[in-house]
């Protein structure tokens, strides 16, 4: 792969660069941060990376979002409604698991009185 | 009655989630009621599973497209031969709640019964779902809830180390559910389709690229840390040892396979079938792996002192005995790895059984003496003999000591090795039993052949409730040890398939 | 011919009944008698009923359900299988007459009596196993059913002793359990068969590769050098297991498999074909045999605990065997497979005066056994002829023995081996009369010559093997001795 | 050290990343394997065979029901593992004086949550029923509905919506989610047909289209009521009183 095709790829497949860079971002957050809702922060952000590269895979420039209604021709562009779909999904997927985190994070800190990793491994 | 058998499947998945739904509702007055409520709706989804299964066995495998659609436009669920899992799934979720009933409400408060009965349910909805569906998409759905009610379950007892074991298990668990969506996301990208077979064809059409082993690489990665392989296991051994035991007995017993049925979907049910992509590269490195794990489980398990650690530990191991069988695996000659396979999955049905029967003894005897140190178990055998008994039976067949059903699948894991050049594996699994029996020898003397201590005098046999479960397991560790031909008679056809030769397929000599 | 009976299953199956009869009411004293008692006896007639057919070249066989494919269980009674059968189940009736009355005012009685009947169970389904497969499910079922006899005192120091019990068997069975897969693979089924199933053509390497991990799995029960550790450790056992195992179940079963190994795995011919840089495989076996004679037999004579010394003579006594299979003549085999019964008695004899002694004086060492011959005069003579079987004079049983070893070492051209059978014979007369001579020629410490003679139950088994073993020296020939058993298992391995 | 390793290892995983997305076809052309392989016939038949005009919505109920089912299912397991860890938020707990936060809440945010909490939650039905037919659905409406319990309980204390909201008919309200799509479920396997077909042939064509309306409003509201429930209840069980 030559340097200009790199860069064009990299341009066109901006998107998805930026999901992967973010996947490692919070990857990063998740094992280098003590505290425990920080990491749990870090996997929020790799959850939302994911969910931004499979919307963007569904994407087509210039689409409408895929509502049949008034305006609607026969020639209208849509985007992929599946991504979108599946997103959904994965939100609520997300939410539920750290709704989770988060009351293991109450019912943590009422019995050992911190977050911290760290002392919670001393604790241990 | 072939209608009928046509709706099993999914009528499992949905007698389980109504079950479980309906649990708070039905409880409501009396908490207690949870639990009768509870195994009738296991029950009843037993009943479904054994339906499911027989047809497959007498008419092949089950396609329902759900809300009528047909496959690459909706969800397919796909009742093929590894889908047979959920006979286990159904029948030891039925044991395990019926053993709760007592040790369940002496473990937690009265008004979260209903919520336990609520989680295990969901947790084999979650299991039996993932067994049987055949969208990648559905797949990873239904893992996030079998985790989520994983992860809970340990943590719902109020000891203080739990919370910290279940946050551990749901940190490791929710990043390799990320990989597995990640995983899903890529194929979606590459093929355009969720539905697994579908996938499959469309990853022949187009050009390998770099994408498509990533995905795979994803999906090892995220599996094998659902199935605690080393050296991902890290969180299992807290999980399982902390959790209450029939809790542990199904998260070892069948959750941390879950993790083996996704290996198994993804590596034959797609990428073997799209047969575009050379993937002997990364079995062979998880063969490798799991070698280590074998060893590393053992010998862990060697130095703990608090039996269900030894119990945790010693499942790290079996889980390299199982990935080591899948892994036997070549390219071009699939026949090559039927007997590696055929013992990796009859590992997983006995394994299964094994490891449930030796938590629920544990539980038995921490819900009798309140001791989970095996210096302070010492004698128990002679107090509970049956419970002990059936513990030594589970040991040994955990050791694969003929002819219990260990040793079976010590034999296939060894042949399929041999046969496919891996001897050194072969070597390391044979290695790994010595420790495992070393351990397990342990426990036995200390639980038979000491004199029991001054607190455990007072002890007696475990009530009815716990007995029949632990016995009609420890009764089947046998069975299928000397009956081997019941469980091989299932899973002949699930690996020959999964190799993608006909279900009859009858290796070289016999 | 091959007769499908159910005979062959039968006889294993009645000790488990016992095992479990005793699990169930052994807590009375006369029903675990009388359980044990009535099963050896039946167990013994039903092996006894197939002893006419064996010997006329009948092959009783029970085809089992197949355990993997592949392979079944199979349980077959050929000549050598009925020889061990045999010995196994009469030796059986014995020790546990003697076994009723030893363990009188012991602990755990219950436990002790339905493992003892588990082990003899799965020592005859050793015998009868029809393949390496059976053979190798009974084998380690052996090592299990052991373990709570060797442990049976509780005492950390018998800990210590089933540990290193199980850590050796448990090693060695997983190499055998190892080169039972590679057989498999390389053959294709695990069937003993005449003459053998493995043939040169899969290449000499692997083969002796196979070999070595057989020999060292089975080596480990039949204790040859340097495999032997667990042996002397296990002396903790309760006399009647000490006997049990070390004249019969465990150590035979190692030497039992090894013959079917040589005979029916490999056969004669691929073994003598074997060889890697002008050195035969089954030569290497047989040096370790003869090293093991001699080392075993030294270090027998630094022992001061009698069943310690007797433990060091086992090992010595075993390789015999071993070396008896290895020269791969006929008359080699029949030594060595002769002397497994003869070995059994005479050994089982010691053990039991050992026993008898220990019981009525609580002495353990030899040196503390002046005048021993004074007290228990009947108990001693026994060991006399015992020992005078070992060090291999007419007309006892463990003439017979060598002489065939002997012949067979001349037939395959090894002067040496005759040279150190010799010296072996000397080297058990030097650790055995000094016994013999210290309890007659010696004065008892407190100077007490009255006749103490032990409990019946204890001595009229001493009495019966010691008979026995002169009655196999004088009759060698007569057909329902061991030899023309033994012969009938040589014929099929040779092909005579 | 450890951090260095760390983020050199992951800054090789960047690499391999980005190396692996970036050789994927380019992102936003209608070639893409993801727009020309499945997404034609639902452009073609969505609306009619889904019966929304949202094809999102269409999708998310009919081809992929399932999966929906699942997701609503994943909701209440998050309720239920909150319950399991925390347990249910004690009334008896919450004396009046102990409260969320010891701050007096100013009238202004009163008056106007007062005023506007009406709104919201007729908004959030209004997002529930006309999911089909514009964006909007269950799920959405369902968190606009938990959202506004939230805000409620955030100023007018814990005790008054843990009375209001009497936990007798929330427990049936936290079920209405997955419970819909079983009753609907069985209904189609009664009349013969899969698991959630919404299209049932046993109806009179006439009614056919109507009966399917009724069936995806009823695992619309489902989803929305199931999923505020929901949320409102993980909020309430997390709620603790600050020791004293």
């Amino acid at each position: 792969m030559s340097v200009s095709e790199l860069f064009y790829k990299l341009n066109v497949n901006f998107n998805y660069v930026v999901a992967m860079t973010l996947f490692i971002i919070g990857l990063y957050t998740l094992i280098s941060k003590p505290n425990l809702i920080k990491k749990f922060m870090g996997l929020n952000i790799m959850e939302t990376s994911i969910f931004l590269f499979i919307v963007s895979s569904g994407a087509i420039a210039g689409g409408k979002a895929p509502i049949f209604g008034e305006g609607v021709g026969p020639e209208t562009v849509f985007v992929n409604p599946i991504p979108q779909a599946l997103i959904l999904t994965g939100i609520v997927v997300a939410m539920s698991t750290t709704a989770l985190a988060l009351s293991l994070m109450i019912k943590l800190y009422e019995q050992c009185g911190t977050l911290n990793a760290d002392k919670l491994k001393e604790l241990k | 009655m072939a209608e009928f058998a046509h709706h099993c499947p999914v009528l499992m998945v949905i007698t389980f989630l109504a079950g479980a739904v309906l649990t708070p509702i039905v409880s409501k007055s009396k908490k207690k009621f949870s639990f009768w409520w509870a195994f009738f709706v296991s029950l009843l989804a037993l009943l479904f599973s054994s339906c499911a299964v027989w047809s497959l066995y007498t008419k092949g495998p089950i396609s329902y497209w759900l809300g009528g659609w047909e496959p690459p436009y909706g969800i397919e669920i796909y009742f093929d031969y590894i889908s047979s899992i959920t006979f286990l799934m159904t029948v030891l979720g039925a044991l395990i709640i019926l053993y709760s009933k007592k040790y369940i409400e002496h473990d937690i408060k009265e008004e979260k019964l209903p919520v336990y009965y609520t989680l295990v349910l969901l947790l084999l909805c979650g299991m039996v779902g993932f067994s049987i569906t055949g969208d990648m998409f559905n797949l990873y759905v239904f893992l996030e809830i079998l985790s989520l009610s994983g992860y809970a379950l340990i943590a719902i007892t109020e000891e203080k180390l739990t919370a910290m074991a279940s946050f551990k298990y749901l940190v490791m668990g929710a990043v390799s559910s990320m990989c597995v969506l990640a995983g899903v996301a890529l194929l979606y990208n590459v093929t355009g389709t969720l539905n697994m077979s579908d996938m499959a064809l469309r990853l022949q059409q187009f050009e390998p690229i770099a994408t498509s082993y990533m995905a795979l690489c994803l999906f090892v990665v995220g599996f094998c840390v659902k199935a605690a392989m080393f050296p991902v296991h890290v969180w299992l051994p807290d999980a399982h040892a902390l959790a209450p035991s029939p809790v542990s007995a199904l998260l070892s017993g069948l959750v941390i396979k879950v993790g083996i049925v996704g290996l198994l979907r993804v590596i034959y049910g797609i990428y073997r079938l799209g047969g575009a992509i050379d993937f002997t590269t990364v079995t062979n490195f998880m063969g490798w792996l799991a070698a280590i794990t074998v060893l590393v489980g053992a010998f862990f398990a060697f130095f703990q002192d608090d039996i269900k650690m030894i119990f945790a530990y010693s499942s790290i191991s079996n889980i390299g005995y199982i990935i080591m069988g899948i892994s036997l695996i070549s390219f071009t000659q699939p026949e090559r790895g039927y007997l590696g396979m055929v013992g990796g999955l009859i590992h997983i049905f006995n394994h299964a059984i094994i490891k449930s029967t030796l938590f629920l003894c544990a539980g038995a005897i921490i819900y009798k003496t309140g001791f989970r140190k095996l210096s302070d178990l010492r004698g128990i055998g002679k107090k509970m003999p049956i419970t002990c008994g059936a513990l030594t039976i589970a040991a040994l067949s955990i050791a694969g000591i003929p002819p219990t059903a260990g040793f079976i699948c010590k034999w296939f894991i060894v042949l399929g090795a041999i046969e496919f050049g891996r001897g050194i594996w072969a070597a390391a699994l044979l290695i790994g039993a010595i420790f495992v029996f070393a351990y397990y020898i342990k426990i036995v003397n200390a639980i038979f052949f000491r004199e029991p201590a001054e607190p455990i005098l007072e002890v007696d046999e475990a009530p009815l409730s716990m007995l029949i479960p632990i016995v009609i397991l420890a009764i089947s560790c046998l069975v299928f040890g000397v009956f081997a031909y019941l469980p091989l008679a299932v899973i002949k056809p699930a690996a020959a398939t999964i190799l993608g030769l006909p279900p009859t397929y009858i290796p070289p000599g016999g | 011919m091959i007769v499908n009976d159910i005979r062959p299953l039968l006889a294993p199956m009645i000790s488990i009944l016992c095992a479990v009869l005793i699990f169930w009411r052994g807590g009375n004293a006369f029903l675990r008698r009388s359980f044990s008692i009535s099963a050896a006896i039946v167990k013994w007639v039903v092996v006894f009923s197939m002893l006419q057919g064996s010997l006329a070249g009948k092959i009783y066989v029970t085809e089992l359900i197949p355990f993997v494919p592949g392979i079944s269980f199979l349980l077959r009674v050929d000549g050598l299988g009925m020889f061990f059968g045999m010995v196994s189940s009469t030796l059986w009736i014995i020790t546990t007459v003697y076994a009723i009355g030893y363990m009188e005012g012991e602990h755990a009685r219950k436990r002790f009596f339905a493992f003892f009947a588990l082990c003899v169970s799965t020592t005859v389904g050793i015998a009868f196993a029809g393949n390496l497969f059976t053979l190798f499910v009974f084998y380690e079922m052996l090592t299990v059913c052991t373990y709570p006899l060797v442990i049976h005192e509780e005492t950390p120091e018998a800990m210590r002793a089933g540990r290193k019990y199980l850590v050796y068997t448990l090693t060695g069975g997983s190499l055998i359990l190892f080169s039972t897969a590679l057989t498999f693979y390389l053959a294709d089924t695990v069937t003993f068969a005449e003459p053998g199933i493995l043939s040169i053509s899969n290449g000499v390497g692997l083969l002796a590769a196979m070999f070595a991990m057989f020999m060292l799995g089975f080596g480990v029960k039949a204790a040859i050098m340097p495999l032997h550790g667990w042996l002397p450790s296990a002396m903790v056992a309760p006399t009647p297991v000490s006997a049990l195992l070390h004249a019969v179940a465990v150590v035979k079963a190692g030497v039992f498999g090894i013959t079917r190994i040589i005979y029916n795995i490999f056969g004669v011919s691929t073994l003598k074909d074997m060889a890697l840089e002008g050195m035969d495989v089954a030569s290497v076996l047989m040096w370790a045999a003869l090293i093991t004679i001699i080392c075993a037999s030294l270090m027998a004579l630094m022992q001061d605990g009698l069943k310690k010394r007797l433990a060091y003579s086992t090992v010595s006594q075993l390789s015999y065997i071993v070396l008896g299979v290895s020269l791969l003549t006929p008359d080699g085999a029949l030594g060595g497979i002769v002397h497994i019964a003869n070995q059994a008695f005479m050994k089982i004899t010691m053990f039991f005066v050992a026993g008898a002694i220990y019981k009525k004086t609580h002495k353990k060492n030899i040196s503390e056994m002046h005048g021993i011959g004074h007290k228990m005069p009947l108990t001693m003579a026994t060991f006399t002829i015992a020992s005078l079987g070992m060090m291999g004079l007419p007309p006892t049983a463990g003439f017979i023995s060598k002489w065939y070893l002997c012949l067979g070492a001349l037939d395959a051209g090894k002067m040496v081996v005759v040279v150190i059978l010799l010296l072996s014979s000397f080297l058990n007369a030097a650790y055995f009369l000094p016994i013999v001579y210290r309890a007659y020629f010696m004065k008892p410490q407190d100077g007490n010559l009255k006749t103490d003679e032990a409990h019946w139950t204890l001595l009229v088994p001493c009495v019966i093997c010691a008979l026995y073993v002169i009655a196999l020296g004088l009759f060698a020939d007569l057909p329902f001795v061991p030899l023309a058993l033994a012969r009938g298992a040589v014929t099929g391995f040779f092909g005579l | 050290m450890k951090k260095g390793l760390v983020v050199f290892a992951l800054f090789l995983l960047w690499i391999l990343l980005v190396y692996t997305v970036i050789v994927l076809p380019p992102m936003g052309s209608p070639e893409n394997p993801t727009n020309t392989h499945i997404i034609p016939r639902y452009l073609e038949k969505g609306v009619e065979e889904g019966g929304a005009h949202n094809l999102v919505t269409g999708i998310i109920l009919n081809y992929r029901g399932f999966d929906t089912m699942g997701e609503v299912t994943v909701i209440f397991v998050a309720l239920t593992c909150v319950l399991a860890v925390l347990g249910r938020e004690n009334i008896l707990r919450h004396t009046s004086k102990a409260e969320v936060s010891s701050v007096e809440k100013s009238v202004i945010v009163k008056c106007v949550v007062r005023f506007l909490a009406p709104f919201i939650i007729l908004f959030a039905f209004y997002i529930i029923l006309h999911g089909a037919e514009s964006p909007g659905g269950g799920f959405q409406g369902g968190a606009i509905l938990g959202a506004s319990v939230i805000i409620i309980t955030l100023t007018f204390g814990f005790a008054l919506v843990a009375k209001k909201l009497s936990l007798k008919y929330r427990v049936l309200f936290e079920s209405a989610g997955p419970l819909s799509f079983f009753i609907a479920g069985m209904v189609a396997i009664f009349c013969g047909q899969n698991f959630l077909t919404y299209l049932l042939p046993c109806v009179a064509h006439t009614y056919q289209d109507f009966v399917r309306h009724l069936l995806l409003i009823m695992v619309e509201i489902g989803i929305g009521v199931g999923g505020g429930a929901a949320i409102s209840s993980i909020f309430l069980a997390m709620e603790k009183v600050e020791k004293e």
